[in-house]
Order: C-alpha cells, then structure tokens, then sequence
C-alpha cells in the first residue's frame, strides 16, 4: 500500500519537475536563428560548391589546366576542363570549366589535389534555381573569385 | 389564404415537425438495424434509432431518460457492440441473406402481422389516465423512487450488472487463454 | 559469458577442422591483431564450416560479419567468417573456398542465428548458396533480383 | 496442432510498418504479423536504400571512396571513415603522425556525442514526446558547429585521409570544444530530470524489450546494445586502436538489457566521450597532420586484413583486401546496424506494438547504414 | 408566452451560430497558441511569416485544408468514411449551448446540463470509433480499437468524480453550480474541503481524465504518430481532417469550460471582486494552456500503461473519493 | 391547412398517447422482424436491443400519460436500460469466447453446440 502511493507521489513529482523545466524554458531566449533575415557567416573552411583562384597580380585564375582535380573527382564531376597555350605565354590558360554540382559530394578531394592553389571552397551556400540544368552545368570561369 | 405565421401557431407547428422528425429518424434507424446486410451499419441504425428515441423521451417530459438514454446506449452499449464486430471481425451476411430469403420474407409477414394487431389493439383499447398527478417526473423525483419504492430493484439491478462485468470478464477471459496456449 | 577461452587453446580444436595444404600442414596462423586485425586466421574444408562454428559458439565467441570474396583467377569463392569473443576482444577468422561455378556450402544460422541474414546478404552478391539455409531470398537486392553484382564478371 | 496453426493463420493480420512510417527513420519496412496489438511475427524488410557501396569501393580508387564512407551511418559519418583509413593504412602499412591520431579521436567522440543526442532525440520522438529533441538539437548544434568549423562539412563529413586528417585544428577549435565539453556536462542533469527520471519514460523503457547478453552475442549484436545487456565489449578497450590506449575511460555497461539500460548506457557514453574529449585535448602534440610520402595514387601490397572501430552504433569493420593494383580487390563493410536490427524479428515475437517500436527506437538504426 | 417562446428559439439559434462561431475561431486560434507555446517550450520561435507573429497563420491553415481534395480511398465505407467528421464535431459545438460563460451570457439553462455534456461526448466517442472502422485501414482501426478501451476507461473515474461533485452542489444545472461558487477562490469547489477534503485530488484526476477523453498526449492514443502514423485521422485530407482537428480543439475547450465551472468558480472573480465573462475566460484559456504545456513535456503512455492509470490509480481514487463525499455529506 | 383535423392531429401528435404506442409497437414489430432476419449474434443482439426499446417508449409513454406517478416509467425504463448493459456485456463476451473457439458469430455455423 505504501508502494503504491509511495509510486503515485514519486511519478507525480517527476512530472512536476519535467513540467518545470518546460516552464523555465518557456521564458529563455530562443535558440532559433530567424534565417531568410539573419544568417550566419559561413566558418573559413565551409565547403559551398568549389570556385577557381584568381591571380592577385594578374587577375586571371591560377588554374594552369593539369588536370588533378578531374582525375581526383570521385562522381567525375568536373567537366569540360580545357584549356590552350597562347604563343609566349609561359603557362596554359584555363578556356572552360565546367562543373556538375548535381553530383559532386563536396569531399575536397580536388581542392587538395591541387597543387597550384587554384581551387577553393565558396562560401555561397544560398544557392536556388528552379532549373536543374544551371547547376548540372556550372560555368566556373564565369564565377571566378564570384561569390565572396 | 394567408399563412398565419403569428407564433403561436407557428411554435406548435415547429414542434411537431420536430417530433414527426423524431419519430421518424426512430423509425428509420430501426430498419436499418433491423434490414442492413453489414453489422456496421446495423449498429449505425440502432445508434440513429436510439438518438430518435431520446428525442422521443423529451416529448415525453423524461429529459433524464433522453439524455440516459444517449450516455448508456450511445455511449455503453452501441460502442461495445461495434468493439466486438471489430474484435471478431465479422464476415459478411451475404451468403446468409441469398439463402435466406424466403425466412426473410415470412419474418417481415409475420412481423408486419405482429404489428398490426399490436396497433389495432391500442387503437381498440380505452386508455383511461389516472386524473391526479403525484409529481412532475422530475431527476429528484426519479432518484427518491429509485432508492425508496425500487429500492429493491435498484438494487438488484446492480447486482446484475456486476454480475455481467464478472461473467463477462471470466468468458472472455478464457476464450482469450485457450487461444494463446 | 565468463569462460573465455584465449585463442592458444581454441587453436587446437581448430588444427583438427582445418584444410591441409600440399605438405599436410594446417592452414592456420596466429596472427598479430594489430597487423591484420585478426588473432587466428584459418582456412577450413567448405563442409567443415559448421563444425568451425560450433566450436566458437561453444567458446561464446560473437558472430561479426560473412562475407564472400570472388577469386575469379582460381575459378574459386572465398567465404570469410569473421568472430570476436566479446570478453577478451580476441578474432578469429576463418575461410572457406567452394568452386566459383557452383559454390555451395553449408549454412551455420542454425548455429548462430545471426549468420541468416549475413548468409543472405552473401548470397545476393555473390550466388553463393548456404545449404540448409532457411530462406534465401534475396535481402538487399530486390526480391526478384538473379544477379550477383560483387561477382567479379558481373556486368550491369 | 494444424487446427490451431489454422487458427493462428485465421486470427492474425499483417501490418505494413514501412518503408514510409514515422517510427522507422527512414526506408525500413517491417512486416508485422499481428494478432490484436500483440506480434506474432515482424519480418524487417530491407535493402531499399541499397547503393552497393562494396563493389564502388572495387571499381574506384582508394582515395576516391573516401566521400562514401560518410555516406553510409550518416548520423556518425567519421566513424565510418575511421574504420575506412584505419583498413587502408593497415593494409598499405601507413603510419599516421600522433597529431592526426588525436584528431581523430577528438573529432570521432564528438561525432559519437552528436550521435547519440540525436538518438535521445529520436528515441524520444518515437515515445511520442518530442520536446527533448529539441533541446538535444541544441547541444548537437554546437558539436556541428566545432566539427563543421574543421571538416568543413555538417552530416557527411570526409575528413580523414589515409596517413591523417586533411585539415589541422586550430586554436579556435580547441577553445570551442573544451568550453563545449563543460557547457555539455552542465547540460547532463538535465536530460537527467527532464527524461530519465520521468515516470512516462521510465515505464515505457524499464522491462520493455529484454535481449539477453547470448542473443546478443548469436546475432553479432554490438555496442550499446550487447553493453545494454551485460557485455563489456568495446573495440576501443578490446581491440585497442589510434590513441585510445593512451586515454583514460570507462566502459559503461548495464545489464538489464532492456531499452532503459540501452538509454543509460548511450547516456553514460557521452559523459565518457567528454571525458576522452578533454583528455586528448589535454595531450594534442604537436606536428604534422598527414604522415610523409603517402603516395597520390595509393598502391598497398597485395594482402587481406580486417580494421574495426567502435562506432556510435557499434563494431563498424572494414574488410579490405588489395590485390596490388589502384582499387581494393574488395570491401566489406560490417555495418553495426546490420546485426543490430537482425535481432528485432526474434525479440518482437509476443511483444506489443507500442513496445516494439520502443525496442526499435532503442537500437538506434540508421538505415543507409544497414542498406549500404 | 408563445411570443416569448419564439424569442426564445431566435435566442437560441443566435446563441448556436454565435457557438459555431466561437468553437470555430478556438479551434484555430488553439492551433496557433499550441504552436507558439509549444516552440517557445523548445526554444523556438514557432509561426512567424503569417501576419504580424504568425497570427494569421490559422487563417492560411484553414484555407489551405478546405482547399484540399477530400480523398475517399478506395475500400472504405463510403457514407461512414463521410458521417465520421460530422458526427465528431457536432456532439462538442452542442455542449457549448448549455454553458454558462458569465450569469447571463448562457444559450441556454438547463436543468441537466452537466449530464448532456457527457450525453454528448459518449456520442463523440462512437463516432471516432466509426471513422476508425470505416477507414478501412489496419492502423486507423487499432487506433478505434484503443479509442474505445481508452475512453470507457476514462469515463468511469470522470463520472465519478462528476457524480461526488454533484453530491456535494446537489444539481445538474452549471449555472447553479457557478452560483454556489461566488465570492473568492475560497468558495471554489476545489478548496471546499469542508465537503470533500480530497477535492484538490478530484480536481487533478478530471484534469488527467480530460486528458485521456479529449485524446490529447500524454494520452493521444488515437492518434500516436510515431506508431499508428495518424491513428484514425490516417486517410482523411482536407477538411475531413480538418474536422477532427476542429473537434480535438472543441473538446478542450468544452472540457477546460467544464473543469472552470465544476472546480474554479466559473465568472467569479477569485478575489470575490467583479464578476464576469472575463474571469471565465481567463480560466478557460490558463487551462488550455495547462494542457498544452502537458502535452509537449512528456512522452506518450504505453497504450496499457493508460489503461493501468486509469483502473489501478484513478478509478481506485475517484471510488474513495465518492466514498468520502458520502461520509462527508452524511457526517456534515 | 384545408383539413384543419388533420393538422390539429399534427400539431397534437407529441401529446397522443396512442403515436408513442404504436411507435413502440413498431420499434417491436422491427426488432422482431431483424431478429428472425439476421443470422449472426450481434445482429440479433442489435434486434434484441430495438424490441427492448420499443418496450421501454411504452413504459415511459404509459407513465407520462396514464400513471399517477410518471416516475414509475421512467425507474423501468431505467431499469431496462441497465438490464440492457449487462446483456450487452455479457453477450458480447460470450460472443467473443465462442468466435475464439469456433472461429464464427454465425449461428447456423454453431450446430456443433447443441449435441
């Protein structure tokens, strides 16, 4: 018989307690970020979709078109890589990369593979389109050093 | 002609639309239980039925009994029978119902038989009601009667029924053992 | 699950199960858990499985992981068993080989039930059939799958 | 008797639980075989997320594999890549520098916290409550946040590399981690009040679902759930890998083996991991990241050898064999969950629905996990 | 007279429109004060993009649901499948005509009001129970199953309790009940311990069993998402969902209406200041809010674990309970 | 409103005693005719019910307009209510044990029961 208050008071009371803590919390600052208004800064190693370096003297992008982070890519998503040797320049420049980011899984292994420091991460993370071709195809030469 | 809508005609004339609504919402669950196929809809009907029937007792002055009426039939039994039919999940009347019809067709003759000689025997009888009232049927009158002049019945009834929830509990009881072994 | 028997010990009833090679040794080697992430690695007769089994189920030993391995330059199929007494840590392996074109060998879920669904899984990938098994339907494959994709002439 | 068989054929329905159901986070169908609300049977149906990870791992590159690994327990994605480095580096004979070591255990704990705060979560919801997912939401946040602020991703981390990790740590790391690990304890007594001692919670967990330490042990059951019931087995004690060896931390075990002792135990693991975490803190040496000289196109020596961590979910094992060549000869990946969930059908049998869901939230499936 | 009748129907069919009205604007507004209460309990923000705070967010519910397609799988009990939302919402929108929101805003005084209210929700009960049935679904018939084990269970403590209330104010009549409440919340029939000194129990067992009869979590066995995906409600859209929601919401506040009528004193202020609507009011809605609080801080019951609640500890305690308003009222 | 006799009757039906009898004779004559008709027990329980009530409406008809004490009725019909109940509940279960046992509600199916 005391169990059985003994029960009804302890369960009670546990109640109580998870009650309160409800309670308290009702009252505390919200944790929720109000995100189309607000957003956060991206940390420096935030992995976005990866964009081409540019060159701080020349304003070209640094790519000298080796090829590594095609052949690092594990969804063989970097497309249409190409690039020519103009006459006397002293490296390839870099004419089209196309990336397919429907399929790339933002591993890094192609930013890593670079030994030119070429290849960054963006921070662009609000990325939207209502067509799936503008990422199946995303024109990297035309984003070079875009988005932040 | 004018229609009187003055309310004095009018309220009466609601009020037995009303009761003609009643009765017949009774009437009409009633056939349904009695003449459905599928048990759900029986058990449909004979809540319809049992709704039409409180009406019936508020036309009768017995605003408890309606209201009774719902909580326990509504409310008790019409639930528990619909609870079985789930539980034993009842398979169609159909193929009863084909072999059956000429049963069917002699229980409606001798239904329809059994009604009119009931009916031609209130409409033969003089019904002859006592002129003095005691009281006006009201819940503190009922409760009085029930723990004074039925006492006794009152009391048995309640027996009963806690006898029906023991059997009940033993007989389901050991219906459920002897399957699970 | 106190009797935990150190591989030393298990390795003799185990030299008794164990295929021989051409010289009549057993094929069986302690081995360094930190290099090859085993304790004893052994190669069994296909039909012997079972009694490999049953030895380290009484040994209270927990079943890990089967798995199959298509060896298609011997024209053979590697089954690998993979056990871990849950006390001391310790591993043992054990292989056993059945003929690539009907590879057929004896199911130890009786043994250990948990070696259904791993004989299963085998099974889809590999065609490899577990004898005595008590349904094997395909489990991560569709139901009505009848290729083997790990096999290593599997073309899609 | 063929009547009562007949009878039990009769009475019985089957219940579709799956693929789509709230209560199996994801494409996991369980055919229930019910009689009233008590099971007679419940088949787990799987293999609808089934991507064939092993044989990519046969027709691609070591390197290039490293993605899928986060890929498969997603919740506790560097686990995965630990068990996947750990076989590779085992096979080719690579020696990863201490630092990295570090790394990795500091990173895998935290992704074990993140992990089972998000169980509690779930666990939670599939009781039906579901405040306290949000508030584990809370605290795993900052773990991502830490984690995101090193990996550079959230979910699928693809961090570690074999010979190390890709990416250093860096001050801020070390500072946000620690505050993590005391703001993390002063959250316990929390969980403490707000779920384990709640009566609702405490009578749908204690006595709902008993596995017993042997069904563990013949289902290959592992983790939380074999420690649940009475079994100390841990790879990291057991089977001792990285640093592990050089830190101080208990194993916790319950032995009830029902889904209160399952709860405790994930429970008392992260008070552990804190533990781990501020002590590999404590010792991070100095130094390189990724070993010297590993090669960009990976080429072990032909061989077989077997690596598994402990993963939030339990023994996760990488079978790796190489024949010499670019790509492993073949791959298996021994996903804790597999074993775990093959135990469901033979506990469900007799038990009641709600329960059953009880005992399948408590074995924590992450179901891409399973399907591979 | 019969002109006072007449007036009386108009009054009536004022007062039910005006109930319709009232049930409607709850049932949504109820939507969105659970939805805040629930996400400021989880650190959240809840509804925000909808008109200022998110307060129009109902009106974009309730035009999103009547603007879906009202499926009717195949399989089901066509003209059931349809009567089930109907008869759910009805029952708790008449129980509103008979309580008396302040002395004199009331529909309509009658004698029996208290047991129509539970007249009316045993018929709220059945209908769930058919539209479980009729569904022709495996989950939403286990959910009918449990509804009707749950809430004959349930009924028989909330009765009780009822029946000792109705010992100690010796009327059915809610209006009368409230009158015998007036003057400070010592009046209130939960601190009348003079009659009854369990009466604070009483209350918390018809706070638990209103609970359980309105199917609300901890006690949400019909609809207990995570096993029965929604329990009855699984294979209704649109507004025949909708309907189901409007009744959950409905039965709350009849319930919560009952509770500050049987146990706080109706319109009387606490201090035994002005009375009125207001005071009703505000009880009303703290309690709604209680249960909302209830339902986001715990997990749901076992489905037996509920029943065991309900037969080992409430019905137990509300059988003392009436026993000892007996002695009471007998010693007294 | 051409036969005021007619609506007179209409108006005044709720106050006859004879409707409320022939009512309850009707709800009778109903529940007879689906007792014969369906072939399952809860379906003759349902009937069982409909004559139950049709005897009640009497009961209560006849204390409203005939007895000195309307309360004497309305006890019976009570009473009958709770009869009904504990029939109910016992049927029901006993319906249950024998569908457990004999895997059928329909009676014809139960010859077995009465050797």
């Amino acid at each position: 018989m005391i169990e059985y208050f003994k029960e009804i008071v302890e369960g009670a009371y546990t109640l109580a307690v998870g009650m309160g803590i409800t309670f308290v919390r009702m009252f505390r600052r919200r944790v929720t970020l109000d995100y189309p208004y607000k957003s956060l800064t991206m940390t420096a190693r935030y992995r976005g979709h990866i964009e081409l370096k540019r060159d701080e003297t020349t304003g070209q992008p640094k790519c000298v078109v080796c090829m590594a982070c095609q052949k690092a890519c594990p969804s063989g998503c970097i497309k249409q890589l190409d690039g020519q040797k103009p006459e006397g320049a002293p490296r390839k420049v870099l004419t089209a990369y196309m990336l397919d980011f429907t399929t790339c899984s933002l591993c890094g292994l192609c930013v890593e593979s670079c030994k030119f420091d070429a290849l960054a991460f963006s921070h662009d993370y609000n990325l939207t389109s209502m067509r799936k071709e503008d990422y199946q195809t995303m024109d990297l030469l035309k984003r070079v050093g875009g988005a932040k | 002609m004018t229609i009187d809508l003055s309310p004095e005609k009018v309220y009466p004339l609601v009020s037995a639309l009303l009761f003609a609504g009643v009765a017949g919402v009774t009437l009409l669950g009633a056939l349904v239980a009695a003449a459905s196929r599928r048990l759900v809809y029986s058990v449909s009907g004979l809540a319809l039925s049992f709704v039409g029937l409180a009406g019936l007792y508020l036309y009768l002055q017995s605003p408890f009994l309606a209201l009774m009426q719902i909580l326990i039939y509504i409310g008790a039994v019409c639930i528990v029978i619909m609870f079985a039919i789930m539980l034993a999940d009842v398979v169609e009347e159909k193929s009863a119902r084909s072999r059956a019809l000429p049963a069917a067709i002699a229980a409606f003759l001798v239904a329809a038989m059994l009604a009119f000689a009931l009916i031609a025997l209130i409409g033969r009888t003089a019904w002859m009601p006592k002129a003095v009232r005691v009281n006006a049927g009201a819940v503190q009158d009922i409760g009085r009667a029930l723990l004074t002049r039925f006492g006794f019945a009152f009391e048995l009834i309640s027996v009963v029924l806690l006898l029906a929830i023991l059997g009940a509990l033993v007989v389901a009881r050991t219906g459920r053992g002897n399957n699970r072994e | 699950m106190e009797s935990a028997m150190p591989v030393k010990d298990l390795k003799a009833s185990f030299e008794a199960i164990a295929q021989r090679n051409a010289a009549g040794q057993p094929l069986l080697a302690e081995t360094d858990h930190g290099a090859k992430g085993t304790n004893l690695d052994l190669t069994v007769p296909a039909e012997r499985v079972g009694d490999a089994a049953r030895i380290l189920d009484r040994a209270e030993y927990m079943i890990e992981a089967i798995t199959g391995v298509d060896w298609l330059a011997d024209k053979q199929m590697e089954i690998v068993y993979d056990f871990v007494d849950p006390v001391s840590g310790e591993r043992v392996t054990f292989r056993a080989r059945a003929p690539r074109d009907k590879p057929e060998l004896p199911s130890i879920s009786a043994v250990f039930p948990g070696a259904n669904w791993h004989e299963r899984e085998t099974h889809d990938f590999f065609g490899i059939v577990f004898a005595g098994h008590p349904g094997l339907i395909p489990l991560l494959l569709p139901e009505d799958a009848t290729f083997h994709p790990l096999r290593k002439d599997f073309a899609p | 008797m063929s009547s009562d068989a007949q009878a039990l054929h009769h009475e019985s329905f089957v219940l579709n639980v799956g693929p789509q159901h709230p209560a199996t986070h994801g494409v996991l169908r369980i055919k229930l075989t019910m009689d009233g609300e008590y099971i007679v049977d419940a088949e787990p149906v799987i293999g609808y997320g089934h991507r064939m990870h092993e044989k990519m791992g046969e027709n691609r590159s070591y390197a290039k594999f490293l993605p899928n690994t986060g890929r498969l327990d997603y919740v506790a994605a560097l686990f995965n890549g630990h068990g996947y480095v750990g076989a590779v580096e085992r096979l080719a004979g690579l020696v990863v520098p201490e630092r990295a070591e570090y790394i990795r255990v500091i990173t895998c704990e935290l992704n074990r916290i993140a992990s089972h705060l998000l169980w509690v979560g779930a666990f939670l919801v599939d009781l039906g409550g579901f405040t306290p997912l949000l508030y584990c939401f809370d605290d795993r946040e900052h773990i991502l946040d830490l984690l995101e602020s090193v990996t550079g991703s959230r979910l699928t981390f693809c961090y570690f590399r074999f010979g190390g990790v890709c990416n250093d740590v860096d001050d801020n790391f070390i500072a946000g981690a620690r505050a993590f690990v005391t703001s993390m304890r002063s959250r316990m007594p929390l969980y403490d009040a707000f779920v384990s001692k709640n009566i609702i919670f405490r009578k749908r967990c204690e006595g709902i679902g008993i596995l017993s330490a042997a069904e563990c042990r013949k289902y290959g059951a592992s983790g939380p759930v074999i420690r649940g019931s009475g079994v100390a087995y841990d790879v990291r004690k057991l089977e001792p890998y990285s640093v592990y060896p050089q830190l101080d931390f208990d194993v916790p075990v319950y032995t009830e083996g029902d889904c209160m002792a399952r709860y405790r135990v994930r429970i008392a693991e992260i008070v552990e991991s804190l533990r781990i975490v501020e002590q590999a803190l404590d010792k991070l040496p100095a130094g390189p990241v990724m070993a010297d000289k590993v090669p960009r196109a990976l080429k072990p020596p032909k061989g077989d050898c077997y690596f598994n961590v402990e993963s939030a979910r339990g023994s996760f094992g990488v079978r790796a064999i190489s024949d010499g060549s670019e790509n492993a000869y073949r791959l298996k990946l021994r996903s804790p969950c597999f074993s775990n969930l093959s135990l469901f059908q033979e506990c469900a049998r007799g038990m009641l629905l709600t329960d059953a869901l009880a005992l399948l939230g408590s074995l924590d499936l992450v179901i891409p996990d399973i399907d591979r | 007279m019969t002109e006072g009748m007449l007036m009386n129907l108009v009054r009536l069919l004022l007062y039910l429109v005006g109930m319709i009205g009232f049930a409607a604007f709850n049932a949504a507004y109820l939507t969105l004060l659970e939805r805040k209460q629930a996400s400021w309990m989880q650190l959240r923000r809840g509804p925000t993009e909808v008109g200022p705070w998110g307060l129009l967010q109902p009106v974009a519910d309730g035009v999103k649901l009547m603007s879906k397609q009202l499926l009717l799988p195949r399989d089901v009990d066509v003209p059931l499948f349809l009567l089930g939302p109907i008869m759910v919402v009805v029952p708790p929108i008449l129980c509103l005509v008979t309580i008396p929101f302040s002395e004199t805003v009331v529909a309509r005084n009658y004698n029996l009001g208290l047991l129509m209210i539970f007249a009316f929700g045993a018929v709220s009960t059945f209908a769930l129970m058919l539209a479980g049935l009729a569904s022709a679904n495996k989950f939403s018939s286990i959910a009918a199953a449990r509804i009707v084990a749950q809430n004959i269970a349930y009924e028989i403590p909330l009765l009780v309790i009822v029946l000792s209330l109705v010992m100690t104010t010796h009327t059915f009549n809610l209006h009368t009940i409230v009158a015998q409440q007036a003057g400070g919340f010592w009046h209130w029939n939960l601190l009348k311990l003079g009659a009854n000194p369990l009466m604070p129990v009483a209350f918390l067992i018809y706070f638990i069993c209103l609970l359980a009869e309105s199917n609300r979590a901890p006690f949400d066995m019909v609809e207990a998402e995570s096993e029965l995906v929604a329990g009855v409600f699984t294979e209704y859209s649109g507004m025949g969902f909708g309907l189901f929601f409007i009744a959950e919401y409905v039965n709350i506040v009849v319930g919560c209406c009952l509770a500050t009528i049987l146990f706080l004193g109706g319109w009387h202020c606490p201090f035994g200041l002005l009375p009125g609507l207001h005071w009703f009011l505000i009880k009303m809605y703290a309690l709604c809010v209680m249960v909302v609080w209830v339902r986001w801080s715990f997990p749901r019951t076992q489905f037996y674990g509920l029943l065991n609640l309900s037969w080992k500890y409430l019905i137990p305690l509300a059988l003392a309970n009436l026993l000892l308003t007996a002695v009471m009222l007998k010693l007294f | 409103m051409n036969n005021p006799g007619v609506l007179n009757f209409f108006t005044q039906a709720s106050n006859h005693l004879g409707v409320y009898l022939v009512l309850g004779a009707l709800l009778f004559a109903i529940g007879f005719f689906g007792f014969c008709r369906h072939r399952t027990l809860v379906g003759m329980l349902v009937s069982g019910e409909l004559i139950l009530s049709g005897a009640s409406l009497n009961f209560v008809a006849f204390g409203r307009f005939l007895a000195a004490d309307p309360v004497t009725g309305q006890a019976f019909a009570l009473f009958i209510m709770g009869i009904a109940a504990a029939e109910a509940a016992i049927v029901l279960s006993i319906m249950l044990a024998v569908y457990r046992n004999y895997r059928t509600i329909q009676t014809r199916d139960l010859k077995e029961m009465e050797g």
